[in-house]
């Protein structure tokens, strides 16, 4: 169990996150422009040591989230502030200093490794973008160190990417990031492309490096399972909004919101008799609608069974429940306890 | 016959149309592009002369002109033909035949039959079918130029101008049907020709065929290729060997013979504005030493005789059989350069180029490469190769500067058997193609052209010889044409003028 | 629909501006057209005249935009080839031939053996690529990839040097050389000759499009609903395959349109390419614009077509304005 | 759960047996692949011979290719001259060795198609690259002007500019440069734009690279090699259209030879000497070949699903529907 | 790329098809005689083998797999990426690529009928008409070329020589049966036009549009949202209640199969490790693979303390180890393991297992 967070102040701050890309509809031949609001006025703090689990619906904003928090695309509006200094106002050449602080392990351990690249060259780039981190006399060392640290030998550096099997490649995606000795860690579905068997043995190393180095990290998944075992808040996104976060055990056993609820009761459970998981299922219709033409309103209302009028003129703020600090985003808000009454 | 597909042709079908697989393309087929075949191929079929030179005999016999008269330096009276109909049905007299006359002639129209000079014609006519032809100076070659060009259709000038140089109206025996561009022109055999009655009409009273076809076919291997597979009843210009292995085939023979073409290769000089160096006259017998003109004719210039160190042979007006044809020396030639090289000629930064004009002769870059081969061999240091006939025409229509050492491999052809046109357009000041210049020449020249007869040629061998020790333009060859000619042809007259009309043409029976 | 075709008409036009511009600025480069026009026996006198007449004498932007207006009217002035016997003619008939006519009449030569090769690239090359698609790593596909391959490698004008001798001198099946009188006999040599590239590289095109397309998953799909494998490669696959075979068909025909320039020489066949060869080897400068326009039209039009037939074979494209 | 896992990480024991061993293929199948595939074992190994017989023309040629001697013209292979030289491939209309031509002409084709190749592509693969990278206005303006000038049939746009600034050697490669790199363009455009969103460039950003680092070091290797197949592929398209410029009467000039003046110019004795036009022609068409095969090969290999295929000696011509014919083991 | 009306119009209205054209359906779909002998499985397939020839040696993706299916059960095969599910799936329609591929073994029984070695033709006409397939990646799985409307109708066609007309309307007909609202406008639309869990839709009314014997859905949500997924899981286990049809659902997701399967066979390098009824192998999984994936896997109920992973890596296909494959793994292994490939034993009547120890299993999972 990780502790809790000890230091009140967040080592993440974010506040009104906006993040628009401007993309060109009408496939090929003509085109015309139309901003894609991918992240919308998304607001959330991240303690030291904290895990904050991302789920939600492809498509929902989730990696778009990440990469702006990483500043790999730029933010339309509002704030991110990681302790203390605010990123978005930071010009590129104290950003590039500042990244080392903040890394990120990607989902397809196939493509976010150069391929081309030799894995100890991989690790030991950003030491050479800057030298000072560690001494070059040093590096080799390091590099195996880190591979050691994140269950890899000293001897697989010499070796490139596609020498690897996909769990091993995540491994040394984390050694990367590791690399530079990070804060924050921000994983966009770190284990969704692993076989299931190897699955757990990452998330353990996620897990254990956590515990060892004191990080935080934003864990991304739509594995609702895992976030729920790993992470200690949880934020729902629905079409590039947050509509509801809290402490992931309040969230998963009575969440307020009816997509939280729906989403949660799709997650098939073996553990659950097969007759009353189809009873107590909430079925949605149709499909998330596109983000380039949001429903007016509440974004959920065009699925949802409890919309009314009011949900398609009214946007629902996100509403923070005092004491528990959950929080969601509906005018109908009632929690319901989904997972209980299992045997 | 037996092939469905091709259009092959077989001597049963020569009665009924003749295909010539022509070098090129005409640039028109206005009446005064009679003057040259190489130009506007066959084009004497439709469009007759007043004069013309016998292809049989050579000498000048009358077409549309029965007979004539020179009544002084200046005038020629000619009596034209009566009877004589245009393809449009207007009738030729004398009226006609003056205004056509000054029509191709005046300056001003700058036809490019402008290129044999001389002085201005004019042309009235003095009765229904008489007509005087006068020039503002003494023209001893005037009859001779009366050779060069086509009488058409007035009314078709008046009419539509533009027509006159695109579908041509003659009063030959053939009518001119289309012109394909790219492909072909062709012409039919036309009842109202004069020749059927005239008993005095050239060549035979019976044009042989029913058609005339003109194929334009710019590469010689596909013109061979036509002949071998019977396309073409002509191909003219045929490689040596194509034309020697004619002899094993008996389908098609290979008919040569000397033409009014010669080549020579012309040296720029610094009396006309080029590069100074090119004045030592070491270096100019240098290059001259350099060449061996006798095994360029024996070896690579396919079909040609060895000119004799002049430009003109025997029979040519000015021939001096007294010049010895330019040795071969390449020792000595290296000898001079070294000399010249030792008073501090800078020999090898002449910018010397020794170049041809693409298209016209066969076996020209070959010809080229050789002598640029050879005169490098002794020590110039020479570019060589080829150039697009407006490249190269434009150089030497332009007077060089002195940064110039151009050496031209060219062709002319000399129609009038005269060496007047030869000498004023390479050695008259005043000329645009001039390579060498000389006031007290100049002077000569001018005299001599006004004479005639012995005198004329006595003072044409006499500038000949003055011109022969300057080194300024070593003749080459008197060129031969070729053809492969289809066994359907048993015989055919083309003299030096290389015509290709069917009148002269006798099927094999 | 017809908002795209303006919309790509109006591409095509500044294209066309640009394309016509670069031949105005190097067209003034290589001499004055006057003395070319006139030859060695023009006086002075008569060299300015013409290059008054010409319009020589304005400042180069004025000159430059005459040119651009003159192209708009159609008018690309007179060739200094055809009717050059009559330049310089006094008096009101004093014209030579209009070239833009002079370059239609040879459009229908060009166009019919360009598409004739075309036509006859398709005929052998899509079958070819499919039948090796359908068996990779085979015989069959080893030697449409090795005859491809060769069709792409081979010099044009020795090609149809070849063919000649063989076709035409040693067999005796078709005619050398010519137009005939458009006889398709005629045509098949040079067309032949022009399609060697396109059967080529559409070969190879049709082949890896059509693998590409045998593997997707769709093909699999048909296949467990029953479909045989004919169906598959001719019912299913070709019309997605299609799209990369239409750009490159587009691409070839353009390229036929050139590669005409040689084989139209070499079989004497009456297209613009002979035109273009000889309008360069005598530095006719209207003639050679008048072609390179009539030219760049015509593979503007190609590629316009290519693009629409976009929407019939991609529904994904939807050219909705 | 029994306490001692087997293996602490699964690599050291389990997988590298396998993983080692598939290496050991992987290291030498590229070998392998070519010594089982004859044809571009020939087309390579007649690439090599022409390269270096070309680079060391000087060496091997048996005559200086520019020695002419008239007397000794049109001689046909394997033939003696008068002074009792061998021609093995005969002479030229000027009497000059066609082996000894061939060999000098060759070096000029080849260099030509080479430094074409090289000027077009760097141009090309630069502008493609920022395009591709940087997206936005100028990638819209290049792509405009690439889309223009690849609609220009390039022959016809050579031919103008070779009529306007003359033949010879640098204006061909100068011409190749102006009128191939789009191909580039595109490919490096594309290629660049698909690794700009791909993981490991933003893992490259993540851990601060700058630009031009990412630039070179990331995406430029990983675009090596489509870029190199297409270039082997301009390098055969080259040499051809040298041959129809030199045709055209724009290519290379003399005192040059290339193999594409040589038949240009041997054509005109196709009656009588044959090896004039055949010879050079087959060389040529031999050349291209080979790169093209080479290409191909290239491009099958660097395509994991294609590779096998021609690594195959036997192949087989069974087809999905009868794979149920297969053998039927008993056991 | 979506047209934005494919989700308004999906979104409006409700995913059951109603009734009435539930029960015209009924009607239209002629009843088949059934002559499958007595005991005989509706399918049964035994020691099917597949290899591919690659340039890094031969890989062993199925090496000898038996199955059974009866009529209107759900067969799960459960395995991890790579064991060699799909191409099961695959030999067992005739439809693994050859070359590469190499089929063997001693049979695949439809109704008694082998397919194992039949002809193309005979195999096409089983294909579709009384087998068909759902495959995981829906929206590939739909030739872009071609409205929906005329894919569903091809099946008419081609196993029917119905009409062009009357194909169209009873492809209609399939595209309302599987819920999706206005289906005449949606019969003319191309694949691009529908998201991923309705175009899995179009594929299942694809696949039941001739009423086939069995069904084999090869993944058919792992590509899709969880919601979704529930959607298409809901509407299978319909179809199937209303058909009767055998269905054969292979997936990597224990979860999703526990809701569903009657009976589970966990596949491990391509070989059946362990098979029986869907309780047996929860609740007492008696090989160590399937009990280490039970444990390795969260549940969504509780925070699990610790996950128990299974050490190392699925093995290379190419080179398998000796005996049995899961060896290098397995916490439970003996030398014997290493040497020779256990073969299935029986653990109960409706439970067997290929682990010699699998007696030492503990159950706590
Ligand atoms: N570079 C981009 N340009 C334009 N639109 C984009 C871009 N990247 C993402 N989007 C759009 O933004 C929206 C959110 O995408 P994002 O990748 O953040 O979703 P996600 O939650 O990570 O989904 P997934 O679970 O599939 O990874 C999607 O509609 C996507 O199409
Ligand atoms: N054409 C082929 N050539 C070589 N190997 C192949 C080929 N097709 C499949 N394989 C291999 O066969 C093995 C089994 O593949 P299969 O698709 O059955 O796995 P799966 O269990 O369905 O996995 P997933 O869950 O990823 O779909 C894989 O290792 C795969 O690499
Ligand atoms: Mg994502
Ligand atoms: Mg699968
Ligand atoms: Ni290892």
């Amino acid at each position: 169990m990780p502790d809790n967070p000890m230091d009140d102040a967040p080592v993440l701050r974010v506040r009104n996150l906006v993040t628009e890309y401007t993309v060109r509809t009408g496939a090929g031949l003509i085109q015309r422009r139309k901003p894609l609001r991918a992240v919308d006025d998304v607001s959330f703090d991240l303690g030291r040591g904290e895990t904050l689990g991302l789920v939600g619906e492809s498509g929902c904003g989730k990696s778009s989230l990440a990469k702006t928090l990483l500043r790999l695309v730029p933010a339309s509006s509002g704030s991110i502030t990681f302790e203390g200094t605010s990123l978005t106002d930071l010009s590129h050449k104290r950003m590039r200093s500042l990244r080392r602080d903040i890394q990120v392990i990607f989902q397809d351990p196939f493509t976010s490794l150069n391929p081309r690249m030799k894995v100890s060259r991989i690790i030991s780039e950003p030491w050479e973008i800057f030298p000072d981190t560690v001494p070059a006399d040093r590096r080799e060392e390091r590099v195996s160190e880190l591979l050691h640290q994140v269950g890899l030998n000293a001897g697989d550096k010499d070796r490139f990417p596609h020498q690897f099997s996909g769990g091993q490649r995540q491994r040394i995606g984390i050694a990367r990031a590791l690399a530079v000795e990070p804060k924050l860690i921000v994983c966009d579905e770190p284990v969704s492309a692993l076989d299931v068997s190897v699955q757990a043995q990452v998330v353990n190393l996620l897990q254990d490096i956590q515990k060892r180095l004191g990080l935080s990290y934003v864990f991304i998944s739509h594995d609702l399972s895992v976030v729920r075992h790993i992470a200690d808040r949880v934020a729902v996104m629905y079409l590039g909004k947050i509509v509801e976060i809290g402490d992931v055990d309040q969230v998963y056993d009575a969440p307020f919101h009816p997509y939280t609820q729906a989403l949660i009761s799709a997650v098939p459970d073996s553990e659950r008799g097969r007759e009353e998981s189809t009873a107590r299922r909430i079925i949605l219709e149709g499909d998330v609608p596109s983000p380039l033409d949001p429903p007016s309103g509440c974004r959920f209302r065009t699925r949802c069974w409890k919309a009314v009028e009011r949900c398609a003129v009214e946007q629902p703020e996100l509403r923070v429940r005092p004491r528990t600090g959950h929080a969601s985003a509906c005018h109908f808000a009632e929690p319901a306890p989904i997972l209980k009454g299992a045997r | 016959a037996g092939c469905a597909l091709g259009g092959h042709a077989s001597p049963e079908d020569l009665g009924a149309e003749l295909v010539v697989a022509a070098n090129m393309e005409p640039q028109d087929l206005a009446a005064q592009g009679a003057y040259k075949e190489v130009n506007a191929v066959g084009l004497r079929n439709v469009v007759e002369t007043l004069l013309q030179i016998s292809p049989e005999t050579g000498e000048i016999e009358g077409v549309l002109a029965e007979s004539w008269e020179v009544v002084d330096s200046h005038t020629v009276r000619l009596k034209i033909r009566e009877g004589v109909t245009f393809h449009d049905g207007t009738a030729l007299d004398a009226e006609t035949a003056a205004y056509m006359t000054e029509f191709v002639w005046d300056k001003d129209n700058n036809f490019t039959i402008q290129e044999y000079g001389g002085p201005q014609i004019s042309a009235r006519a003095i009765g229904d079918y008489e007509m005087e032809v006068t020039t503002d100076e003494p023209d001893p070659t005037l009859l001779h130029r009366l050779t060069l060009h086509g009488i058409t259709s007035r009314k078709q000038i008046e009419e539509d101008a533009s027509a006159h140089s695109q579908e041509p109206i003659g009063t030959g025996p053939y009518r001119f049907v289309e012109w394909q561009r790219g492909s072909y022109w062709s012409a039919e055999r036309w009842d109202g020709w004069w020749g059927y009655e005239a008993d005095d009409a050239p060549g035979t009273t019976e044009p042989p065929f029913e058609r005339l076809r003109f194929e334009f076919r710019p590469e010689e291997g596909v013109r061979t290729a036509m002949a071998k597979s019977g396309e073409a009843h002509i191909a003219m210009f045929p490689a040596a060997a194509d034309c020697n292995e004619a002899e094993h085939v008996n389908t098609y023979t290979c008919l040569a013979g000397p033409s009014d073409t010669y080549l020579y290769a012309r040296l720029d000089h610094p009396s006309a504005g080029a590069d100074p160096r090119l004045g030592d006259k070491r270096i100019r017998e240098a290059f001259f030493l350099s060449i061996d003109a006798q095994s360029l004719n024996e070896h690579v210039i396919e079909f040609g005789t060895p000119l004799q160190g002049q430009l003109s042979w025997d029979g040519v007006t000015g021939f001096n059989p007294e010049l010895d044809p330019y040795p071969y020396d390449p020792d000595r030639a290296a000898g001079l350069l070294g000399e010249a090289e030792s008073d501090g000629v800078d020999v090898a930064g002449i910018p010397l180029e020794v170049r041809g004009r693409t298209g016209a002769t066969p076996g020209i870059g070959s010809i080229v490469e050789a002598i640029g081969g050879m005169v490098n061999d002794t020590g110039f240091n020479a570019q060589f190769g080829l150039q697009e006939p407006a490249v190269a025409n434009e150089i030497i229509n332009t007077k060089p500067t002195q940064d110039r050492a151009y050496v031209q491999v060219h062709v002319r052809q000399n129609p009038f058997q005269d060496l007047g046109l030869v000498l004023e357009s390479n050695y008259y000041c005043a000329s645009r193609a001039v390579v060498w210049c000389d006031d007290g020449f100049d002077a000569e020249l001018e005299n001599a052209l006004t004479l005639s007869g012995t005198e004329r040629a006595a003072a044409f061998e006499q500038l000949a010889a003055d011109i022969h020790g300057e080194y300024v333009i070593y003749p080459l060859s008197q060129l031969e044409r070729s053809y492969l000619v289809n066994d359907g042809i048993a015989d055919w007259e083309f003299g030096l003028g290389h015509r290709l009309q069917a009148i002269y043409m006798t099927p094999a029976s | 629909m017809a908002q795209y075709i303006l919309k790509r008409s109006v591409q095509s036009l500044i294209l066309l501006f640009v394309i016509m511009s670069a031949v105005f600025v190097g067209g003034r480069q290589i001499g004055d057209p006057a003395s070319l026009m006139l030859g060695g026996q023009a006086t002075e006198e008569q060299v300015r005249q013409l290059r008054r007449s010409l319009g020589l004498e304005a400042p180069l932007w004025e000159q430059y935009v005459g040119f651009l207006t003159n192209i708009i009217r159609g008018d690309f002035g007179e060739s200094m080839r055809y009717g050059y016997a009559h330049t310089m003619t006094t008096g009101p008939e004093a014209q030579g031939q209009a070239v833009l006519p002079l370059v239609l009449e040879r459009l229908p030569a060009t166009l019919s053996l360009a598409f004739l090769a075309i036509l006859l690239a398709v005929a052998i090359a899509v079958p070819l690529g499919c039948f090796a698609a359908m068996r990779p790593g085979s015989a069959i596909d080893r030697a449409v990839t090795v005859v491809s391959l060769a069709g792409v490698s081979l010099v044009q004008f020795w090609l149809g040097l070849m063919l000649i001798l063989i076709f035409a001198v040693q067999l005796g099946w078709l005619p050398t050389s010519g137009y005939g009188s458009g006889g398709l006999a005629y045509a098949i040599l040079p067309a032949l000759t022009l399609a060697a590239r396109p059967i080529g590289r559409l070969a190879q095109i049709v082949r890896s499009s059509m693998l590409d397309e045998l593997s997707k998953p769709y093909i699999a799909a048909a296949r467990a609903k029953g479909a045989s494998e004919m169906r598959l490669v001719f019912g299913h696959g070709l019309k997605n395959a299609a799209i990369p075979i239409m750009t490159m068909l587009g691409d070839e025909l353009a390229n036929v349109m050139t590669g005409a320039i040689v084989v139209e020489v070499v079989f004497g066949w009456p297209g613009i390419g002979a035109l273009v060869v000889s309008a360069l080897s005598i530095r006719d400068l209207p003639l050679i614009e008048a072609s390179i326009f009539v030219i760049a039209i015509m593979v503007i039009l190609i590629n316009l077509a290519v693009d629409l037939s976009y929407k019939y074979l991609n529904p994904k494209v939807r050219l909705h304005a | 759960m029994p306490g001692a896992d087997p293996q602490e990480n699964g690599h050291d024991t389990a997988a590298p047996s396998g993983e080692e061993r598939l290496e050991r293929v992987r290291a030498s199948h590229f070998v392998a692949a070519l010594v089982r595939d004859p044809i571009t074992l020939i087309s390579l190994s007649w690439l090599v011979l022409v390269v270096v017989t070309g680079l060391g023309a000087a060496f091997f040629a048996p005559y200086d290719a520019a020695d002419q001697d008239i007397a000794r013209r049109l001689l046909p292979p394997l033939t003696h001259n008068p002074d009792g030289g061998f021609h093995l491939l005969g002479t030229d209309q000027n009497g000059r060795d066609v082996l000894s031509m061939l060999l000098f002409g060759g070096r000029v084709s080849v260099t030509v198609a080479l430094l074409g190749t090289l000027a077009s592509g760097l141009l090309g693969v630069t502008i493609g690259l920022l395009a591709g990278y940087y997206g936005g206005r100028f990638d819209a303006v290049v792509m405009r002007i690439v889309d223009g000038m690849m609609s220009i049939p390039s022959l016809l746009l050579a031919l103008f500019v070779l009529f306007i600034i003359g033949g010879g050697f640098l204006n061909v490669v100068l011409v190749f440069a102006l009128l191939r790199w789009m191909i580039y363009a595109r490919i490096a455009r594309a290629q660049a734009l698909s690794y700009r969103e791909s993981a490991f460039v933003d893992a490259a950003h993540a851990i601060g690279a700058p630009t031009p680092r990412i630039l070179v070091r990331h995406l430029l290797p990983n675009m090596a090699s489509p870029l190199l197949v297409l270039a082997t592929l301009e390098v055969s398209y080259l040499i051809l259209t040298e041959a129809s410029l030199s045709f055209l009467g724009f290519g290379i000039q003399r005192p040059l030879s290339s193999w594409g003046l040589m038949i240009t110019q041997g054509r005109d004795y196709i009656g009588e000497a044959w090896w004039l036009v055949t010879i050079p022609g087959l060389i040529i068409f031999f050349t291209a070949l080979g790169l093209n095969l080479l290409s191909s090969w290239a491009r099958t290999m660097a395509d994991p699903a294609q590779r096998w295929r021609w690594m195959k000696n036997k192949p087989s011509s069974r087809t999905a529907d009868s794979a149920g014919t297969a053998t039927r083991s008993t056991s | 790329m979506d047209s934005t009306d494919t989700h308004s119009s999906a979104a409006a209205t409700g995913r059951t098809p109603s009734a009435d054209s539930a029960s015209a359906v009924e009607t239209v779909a002629r009843p088949k005689p059934r002559h499958a002998k007595r005991n005989e499985p509706l399918l049964r397939v035994d020691g099917l083998r597949v290899r591919f020839q690659s340039p890094f040696g031969t890989v062993n993706a199925v090496n000898g797999v038996d199955l059974t299916l009866n009529p209107g059960e759900t067969l799960g095969i459960l395995g991890e990426s790579g064991s060699g599910k799909s191409i099961t799936a695959q030999a067992i329609m005739g439809l693994v690529p050859s070359p590469p591929g190499e089929v063997s073994g001693n049979g695949v029984y439809f109704k008694g009928q082998n397919l194992l070695g039949a002809s193309g033709r005979k195999l096409r006409r089983v294909r579709g008409k009384e087998i068909a397939m759902v495959f995981q990646d829906s929206i590939s799985s739909l030739n872009p070329g071609f409205t929906v409307g005329r894919q569903i109708a091809e099946m008419f066609r081609l196993h029917e020589g119905a009409s062009r007309r009357e194909s169209l309307r009873r492809a209609v007909e399939m595209i309302e049966r599987v819920g999706i609202p206005s289906p005449e406008v949606r019969a003319g639309h191309y694949p691009h036009q529908f998201s991923g869990g309705m175009s899995q839709r179009i594929m299942i009314a694809t696949a039941l549009a001739l009423r086939p014997a069995v069904v084999i859905a090869d993944e058919p949500t792992t590509a899709l949202d969880v919601t979704v997924q529930a959607q298409i899981m809901a509407l299978l286990k319909q179809l199937q209640e209303e058909t009767g049809m055998g269905l054969i659902l292979i997936t990597h997701d224990l979860h999703v199969l526990a809701e569903v399967a009657d009976r589970v066979t966990v596949m491990y390098a391509g070989r059946v490790v362990e098979t029986g009824t869907l309780r047996e192998i929860y609740d007492r999984p008696r090989h160590p693979y399937t009990a280490g994936l039970m444990r390795c896997v969260p549940g969504i109920r509780r925070k699990e303390g610790s996950l128990q992973p299974i050490a190392g890596q699925p093995p290379v296909l190419t080179h398998i180890p000796n005996g049995c494959a899961f060896h290098p793994r397995c916490p439970l292994r003996v030398d014997e393991c290493t040497h020779s490939v256990p073969r299935l034993r029986t653990v109960s009547s409706e439970h067997s297992t290929a682990c010699i120890r699998h007696e030492e299993i503990d159950n706590a999972g």
